[in-house]
């Protein structure tokens, strides 16, 4: 259990330390490698409290696409960086009084209002031969399978946003037309044609 | 022992620093949108806890789901963004107020 | 299907339809056109239609009943019991009655000074006048409130287009204020629908209130009448409002449009809210008071004849409101009445004098084109006839007994020196302060030597402005010395309403 | 004797309406004929019911000519109460109206508003009538009201002439002051009687004098006193007692035919007239009775004063009247109702006489009214003066003519009202009434000498054009003079001593000094005129006549060196006082700052600019930043956002 705690704190302390980076760097590049590794520690959180499917789902498909995706239109873009980052000092007065009065709010509820309503302990753990990815699976297809079909449509929905976003038809590209490279029969591609012969004068 | 209150806490923690982030960092569109992917993954932590401490796994659907939102929203946003970089060169959040009336 | 059965409907719907056919066929041109004659003895044969039918309610008035007369009453919304509710009773009927008294005169005041859009000028009094008569008569909340809101319309299109040179501020000031106020009023009577389950006024005063329901409720109504009537510190729309009307605007402005705060007071807030009212009552003598003193006091420095006037309505309006609140201050026997009939008698009275008031402003406007009282000067040396019919109205404006001007005004002091000393001492203070402001503005306007050569050049009043203004001056004299046919149109239903004010609604 | 009432009331309106409408149409001597022979009508009429009174036996009537209102249980109307008070009134009233009609028809003769003149002076005759006629509080209000409508109108005659319309205003205002007294006045009447009828209210009197009212909360007053005072303060402004006196030297700016009706014989002793009416109320209040002698002292013996230094010949006569308002309202004060209105009948006459050979001597002088450039006038204008002489004696109280019998007694009554104490009240009302026979007699002659007697200081001009006026002025200048010199031999008995009045005056008997004096000093018209050698009052006036001869004929030179040794009491007299400025800078100039101030600070600044536009520019301020926030900027929504759910949560969780 010492060693779980320790372990917690250790992850939560570099988690912290990321999101820090996130906020703080001025290069979106390194932001992005911050929030990749805050992503890695978030993870690992999640697996210390047995939540394994979440985990490798958190890793897979963030870290390994979404995330991606950011490093590639940072990279891409080359934005002007001494522009965008300008102001950060003027801002950060109203950032720290927002940030402390929800980091009070928030005391009061985990804390204060946690404690009244009971909130507090530590997990019970799963009992043996328990399989987090078997009961989730379970869950989504039975009880969540609408949500779970209507969760697929978004996602296609988001694929086709971002394709016809940012397609565009640039003059002058050449492209193969392979629909109309298979559909092509060969009176499409030879004429022939009659033509009398020459007269001899 | 750790417990719900530490979690909890930990997102919390998460979920004030991103929105400081979104207030440090307001003109850079890209940080906003991180830091919106950071404060749903505090949200997350959320959810995970309180399923673990209810023993309801409801909750972490709940995640999965919010995963799925986030990835979509991720792909549009920066869709959008590279088109308005294709656009207008720039993506510095002060040049865009066409909203305004 | 009788004339009586309908005479309501038919002095509503009358003039608005005439008015309405006036829009149709008036073209735009201009007043020198034929077709601007057409229009002109159209409007003066409807308005004068319309006083006939106005003396018919009279003759058929039974002034020994307190209750409601002339009743129509027709399903118009079902779904929330909104009726067509028509009556009169001794309060509405003297209103009534003057509204259709003034429209004929102010008509054929605006018989030539009008030159742009004539037709459409003429149309918007005669409407107007439907509306107000429909205001009067109207015994359902909500149709009173169609009425009371229409009613703005055409005010604020004569402000608005052929008024003076500020009339855009003029009109919008008016118009917010005026809204400001009634919107409350329909919040008020959506309440008193959930309380009573209909829109009738006469079933608002018997249903049973709480004490902070019935004080919300009064001074929702407060607002809207307050504005209206208008009282001290709502009150410096209506100089603006005045100083850019046209004199017609002016007169039915001042003659008949400030009653509708008075007769809301006496309609709605008294009998439905009476507990309320008590409570308020200290508040809205009060105001009164200020109205009739602080008033006076800013009419004495107007330098614009049509201000100065109005800072009279004002401080007169104030005897109205003090005459209606009065009730709960008097311990003995008598005096109620006196104070509720005083306070009638002034706002009848006062659609008079102040009527003519603004046309003898008007006449004269229209001569030199400026309503400043520095411009003028001995004008009784070249108009005459004008200065005896301005200092006849300003006397009575300072309310000489013999004059209409009086008879209110004594009824209300007697009144208040039932209640309390020290408010007929204040209230008596027009006796000075009204004379002042009147008559210090006739000595700078009527005599004196002929300041100017615009002065010199008047002419006398022509046939029209004599008849107009020698109408109202009978009117004025008559009711000065016999009071008794108006007073006993209102005594019974007075009289009720005391009895009924006397009874709690907790 | 109800047609008779009527139509005294009625033909002078007519006659005014005829006048004053169709002035034009008829002409000019129909005007003055249709209003002569209406005021004509009036007076004979009013002569037969004081003969009806008087030897007829009539009794007094109550009549209700028609209900004005009823509301409320308070009976409004219009009616007439005719008594032998009010058929004294009446004569005094039309006879010298009638006077006064036929003397303008040649004092006006040029002016081009003659039609409108007869028609006013018609028209003030008849709310005169309606005034003294009246039998309810409404109508002594409304004729009250009415006689200063028509003096306003006098005053302001020539309409051209800046002072005249100053005047007017001045005396319209300062009568509304009194008129505030008075209708609060009437107020109390309906609150403790809750009726107007005269008759109602007499009955009830004794009941109100035991009541109280508490004005200033924890003092409780006699209702009697509060109502007799607050009547008062409205005969203060009608009969010009000071201090609201300011309005009456003023108004002589008006044609001298209404200086000498209105404001010398009829309209100014209306105060006295409603006060003797009033006399059963005042009866019961020996406070208020004390007030109205007080006020009455300071009035006769300081405006007496004035006149000592006035060089307008009306002016002075102005003073003069003002000086014997005052003597009247002493009377009043010592419940010797008969003496006052005694005193009010001879100085009606009198008075008049005075003011219409001043109109004389005006017209003869083209109107130049300055005594300084008269002087010598006698052997030109021999009629005006020996009427002027007989008017003279006849203020000053000269054995014999008819003042010397109303003042004689007068100050006799005065003298004998030992009820108020002894104290301060009484010997101030009795030193100025004794005090104030000199004056008068000094006033008068002095006036009398320097425009009849002595040097010629007119310009040659007017001079060679001096001669006696027309015969429709001197007619009624002798017409005056007649009375003037005999009524007192005639009436005073009966008046006074015979018990005229009757039930028409009401005096209590520990207050009915007439009665103690008919016992103990009555012994005939020619008993009072031989006694009067032994009295001071003679005396006093003889030494007036004798001072005003050695000082302005013989001795012209002395007046001036007095003037300038005495120069702070001249300057002190000739500002009457100062009270014009505490009129006029103080209330009128107070008055005005006030409204200003009200004006621009309370409604053009603090209503208009900072409530309605302040309002209105707070919101455009508060939409001005709340625009700034609809900037289209994304972290400004995303801010409002988070900060909106800051607040939320903190709602969420600290409040609720």
């Amino acid at each position: 259990m010492i060693f779980q705690t320790v372990l917690f704190y250790a992850f939560a302390g570099v988690l912290l330390l990321a999101a820090l980076g996130v906020v703080f760097f001025r290069n979106p590049v390194h932001s992005i490698m911050c929030l990749v590794l805050a992503f890695f520690q978030s993870a690992v959180l999640w697996m210390l409290i047995e939540a394994e499917f979440l985990a490798i789902v958190l890793v897979l498909v963030y870290v390994g696409a979404v995330m991606v995706l950011f490093l590639f239109v940072v990279m891409m873009l080359d934005v002007n960086l001494e522009s965008v980052k300008r102001g950060l000092t003027r801002y950060a007065p109203l950032a720290a009084i927002i940030a402390l009065v929800m980091t009070a709010e928030l005391i009061q509820v985990i804390w204060l209002k946690g404690q009244e309503a009971g909130l507090t302990g530590a997990f019970t753990p799963y009992p043996e031969g328990y399989n987090n990815t078997k009961a989730l699976g379970s869950v989504l297809y039975t009880e969540h399978v609408y949500a779970f079909e209507i969760a697929a449509v978004v996602l296609l929905l988001a694929i086709v946003a971002a394709i016809t976003l940012t397609m565009r038809k640039r003059p002058g590209l050449k492209v193969q037309n392979i629909a109309k490279q298979v559909a092509v029969r060969a009176k499409d591609r030879i004429r022939v044609i009659k033509m009398d012969p020459e007269e001899r004068s | 022992m750790i417990g719900l209150n530490h979690y909890l806490t930990l997102s919390a923690m998460l979920f004030v620093l991103s929105i400081a982030g979104m207030v440090i960092n307001r003109r850079n569109l890209i940080l906003l949108l991180m830091c919106v992917e950071l404060m749903l993954l505090a949200v997350n932590f959320n959810f995970i806890a309180f399923s673990r401490h209810l023993g309801d796994d409801a909750g972490q659907v709940f995640v999965f789901f919010v995963l799925t939102v986030a990835a979509a929203e991720a792909a549009i946003g920066l869709a959008i963004l590279v088109v308005l970089f294709r656009n207008r060169r720039s993506i510095n959040v002060d040049e865009l107020n066409t909203m305004k009336g | 299907m009788s004339l009586s059965t309908h005479l309501l409907s038919i002095l509503i719907w009358l003039p608005v339809l005439g008015g309405v056919l006036l829009l149709l066929i008036g073209d735009q041109g201009d007043a020198t056109s034929s077709r601007a004659g057409t229009m002109r003895m159209t409007a003066l044969v409807v308005s004068l239609l319309t006083l006939v039918l106005g003396g018919v309610l009279y003759s058929g008035f039974d002034s020994t009943v307190a209750g409601m007369q002339f009743v129509e009453r027709y399903t118009w919304i079902e779904a929330i019991n909104v009726d067509y509710y028509l009556g009169v009773d001794g309060i509405s009927t003297p209103l009534i009655l003057l509204t259709a008294f003034i429209t004929p005169l102010v008509v054929l005041a605006g018989w030539s000074s009008i030159t742009a859009r004539p037709a459409q000028y003429f149309a918007a009094f005669l409407i107007l006048e439907g509306l107000m008569i429909g205001v009067f008569s109207a015994l359902d909340g909500i149709l009173f409130y169609v009425f009371w809101e229409f009613m703005l319309v055409p005010m604020f299109l004569i402000i608005g287009v052929w008024g003076g040179e500020r009339r855009i501020y003029a009109t919008l000031k008016f118009f917010l204020y005026t809204f400001l106020g009634s919107v409350l009023m329909l919040v008020a009577f959506v309440y008193l629908y959930g309380q009573a389950d209909s829109f009738d006024l006469l079933a608002w005063a018997d249903t049973p209130l709480s004490l902070p329901a019935q004080k919300l409720i009064f001074l929702a109504f407060l607002l809207a009448f307050a504005v209206k009537v208008p009282m001290w510190p709502v009150h410096t729309w209506l100089p603006d409002a005045h100083v850019e009307a046209p004199t017609g605007g002016s007169v039915i402005l001042a003659a008949i449009m400030l009653k509708m705060g008075g007769y809301g007071f006496v309609r709605l807030s008294l009998p439905i809210v009476p507990d309320g009212s008590e409570y308020f009552a200290g508040l809205m003598v009060a105001l009164s008071l200020i109205a009739v003193v602080y008033i006076g006091f800013v009419a004495l420095m107007q330098k614009d004849m049509k201000k100065l006037i109005a800072y009279s309505s004002i401080a007169h309006m104030g005897f109205v409101t003090l005459g209606f609140f009065l009730l709960w201050y008097i311990h003995g026997e008598s005096g109620a009445v006196l104070g509720l009939s005083g306070g009638m008698v002034q706002m009848v009275s006062h659609g008079l004098i102040s009527g003519a008031m603004f046309l003898c402003v008007g006449v004269l406007y229209d001569r030199v084109h400026s309503r400043q009282i520095a411009d003028y000067g001995g004008v009784a040396n070249t108009m005459p006839v004008f200065a005896a019919f301005m200092v006849l109205f300003a006397m009575a404006n300072a309310g000489l007994p013999g004059t209409s001007g009086f008879v209110g005004e004594f009824m209300v002091i007697i009144a208040s020196f039932k209640a309390n000393f020290w408010i007929a001492f204040a209230a008596a203070t027009t006796l000075i302060l009204g004379a002042a402001y009147t008559l210090w503005m006739v000595k700078r306007v009527v005599y004196g030597d002929v300041a100017n050569d615009k002065v010199a050049a008047l002419t006398d009043l022509n046939g029209r402005e004599f008849f107009v203004l020698a109408v109202l001056a009978v009117s004025v004299l008559l009711l000065g010395v016999w009071p008794a046919p108006l007073v006993d149109m209102m005594n019974a239903t007075l009289e009720q309403l005391v009895v009924q004010l006397g009874q709690s609604k907790l | 004797m109800y047609p008779y009432y009527l139509t005294i009331v009625l033909s002078p309106l007519i006659a005014a309406i005829i006048a004053g409408l169709f002035g034009k149409q008829i002409g000019r001597a129909a005007s003055h004929w249709v209003t002569i022979l209406g005021v004509g009508i009036s007076c004979v009429l009013s002569a037969i019911v004081l003969y009806e009174f008087y030897w007829g036996g009539a009794v007094a009537e109550n009549i209700s000519v028609y209900t004005w209102a009823v509301t409320d249980g308070l009976r409004m109307e219009v009616g007439f109460l005719v008594d032998r008070l009010t058929a004294l009134m009446m004569v005094v009233v039309t006879f010298v109206s009638l006077m006064v009609h036929i003397y303008t028809i040649g004092y006006m003769h040029d002016d081009p508003g003659y039609q409108r003149f007869f028609s006013y002076i018609s028209l003030f005759t008849f709310s005169m009538l309606m005034l003294v006629m009246a039998n309810n509080f409404l109508q002594l209000f409304f004729g009250w009201e009415a006689v200063g409508l028509v003096s306003y109108l006098l005053i302001g005659f020539w309409f051209k002439k800046e002072t005249a319309i100053f005047a007017n205003l001045k005396a319209f205002l300062v009568n509304r002051v009194g008129d505030f007294g008075f209708l609060l006045g009437i107020a109390a009447v309906v609150l403790f009687a809750n009726t107007l009828d005269y008759a109602e209210v007499f009955g009830q009197a004794g009941n109100i004098a035991t009541q109280t009212i508490e004005i200033i909360p924890g003092q409780p007053w006699n209702a009697m006193t509060v109502i007799c005072i607050l009547l008062f303060i409205g005969a203060m402004g009608k009969s010009a007692q000071a201090p609201l006196h300011v309005w009456l030297p003023d108004s002589m700016e008006g044609p001298t035919p209404i200086s000498a009706l209105i404001h010398a014989a009829t309209m100014v002793t209306a105060g006295i007239f409603m006060v003797a009416r009033m006399s059963p109320l005042y009866e019961y209040t020996e406070t208020a009775l004390a007030v109205v002698m007080t006020i009455g002292a300071i009035t006769a013996f300081f405006m007496g004063l004035l006149g000592l230094i006035q060089n307008d010949i009306k002016r002075v006569v102005a003073y003069s009247t003002l000086s014997q308002l005052g003597y009247m309202t002493v009377a009043l004060g010592a419940s010797a109702y008969g003496a006052a209105i005694f005193h009010l009948m001879t100085h009606a006459f009198f008075k008049a006489l005075l003011f219409l050979a001043a109109g004389s001597v005006i017209i003869a002088m083209h109107h130049e009214q300055d005594i300084r450039k008269m002087g010598g006038i006698r052997k030109y204008m021999p009629i005006t003066y020996w009427t002027s002489l007989i008017g003279s004696l006849a203020l000053i109280g000269f054995p014999g003519f008819s003042g010397f019998f109303s003042k004689d007694l007068l100050i006799e009554a005065v003298k004998e009202s030992h009820w108020h104490g002894q104290g301060a009240v009484y010997w101030i009302a009795y030193l100025s009434v004794l005090l104030g026979v000199f004056v008068t007699a000094l006033y008068s002659f002095r006036m009398f000498f320097l425009v009849f007697h002595g040097k010629e200081r007119m310009d040659a001009e007017t001079k060679s054009h001096l001669h006696e006026t027309p015969w429709v002025v001197t007619v009624p200048l002798i017409l005056l003079a007649i009375p003037s010199a005999i009524i007192g031999w005639i009436t005073v008995e009966p008046i006074l001593f015979g018990g005229y009045f009757g039930e028409a005056i009401a005096v209590m008997p520990a207050h009915d000094v007439l009665a103690q004096l008919s016992q103990d000093f009555w012994h005939g018209s020619l008993a009072l005129v031989t006694h009067s050698v032994q009295t001071p009052v003679l005396w006093l006036a003889l030494s007036g006549v004798a001072t005003a001869w050695f000082l302005y004929l013989k001795r012209p030179d002395i007046p001036e060196t007095l003037y300038r040794k005495f120069k702070g009491l001249y300057v002190l007299l000739d500002r009457k006082y100062y009270f014009d400025d505490l009129w006029i800078k103080g209330f009128a100039g107070g008055g005005r700052k006030l409204g200003d101030l009200l004006w621009k600070r309370g409604d053009q600044f603090l209503i208009d600019g900072v409530l309605v536009n302040g309002t209105a520019n707070t919101i455009g301020r508060l939409a001005g930043v709340l625009r700034q926030l609809q900037s289209g900027y994304l972290y400004t929504y995303a801010f409002a956002m988070i900060i909106g759910l800051t607040m939320l949560l903190g709602w969420l969780i600290w409040f609720r």
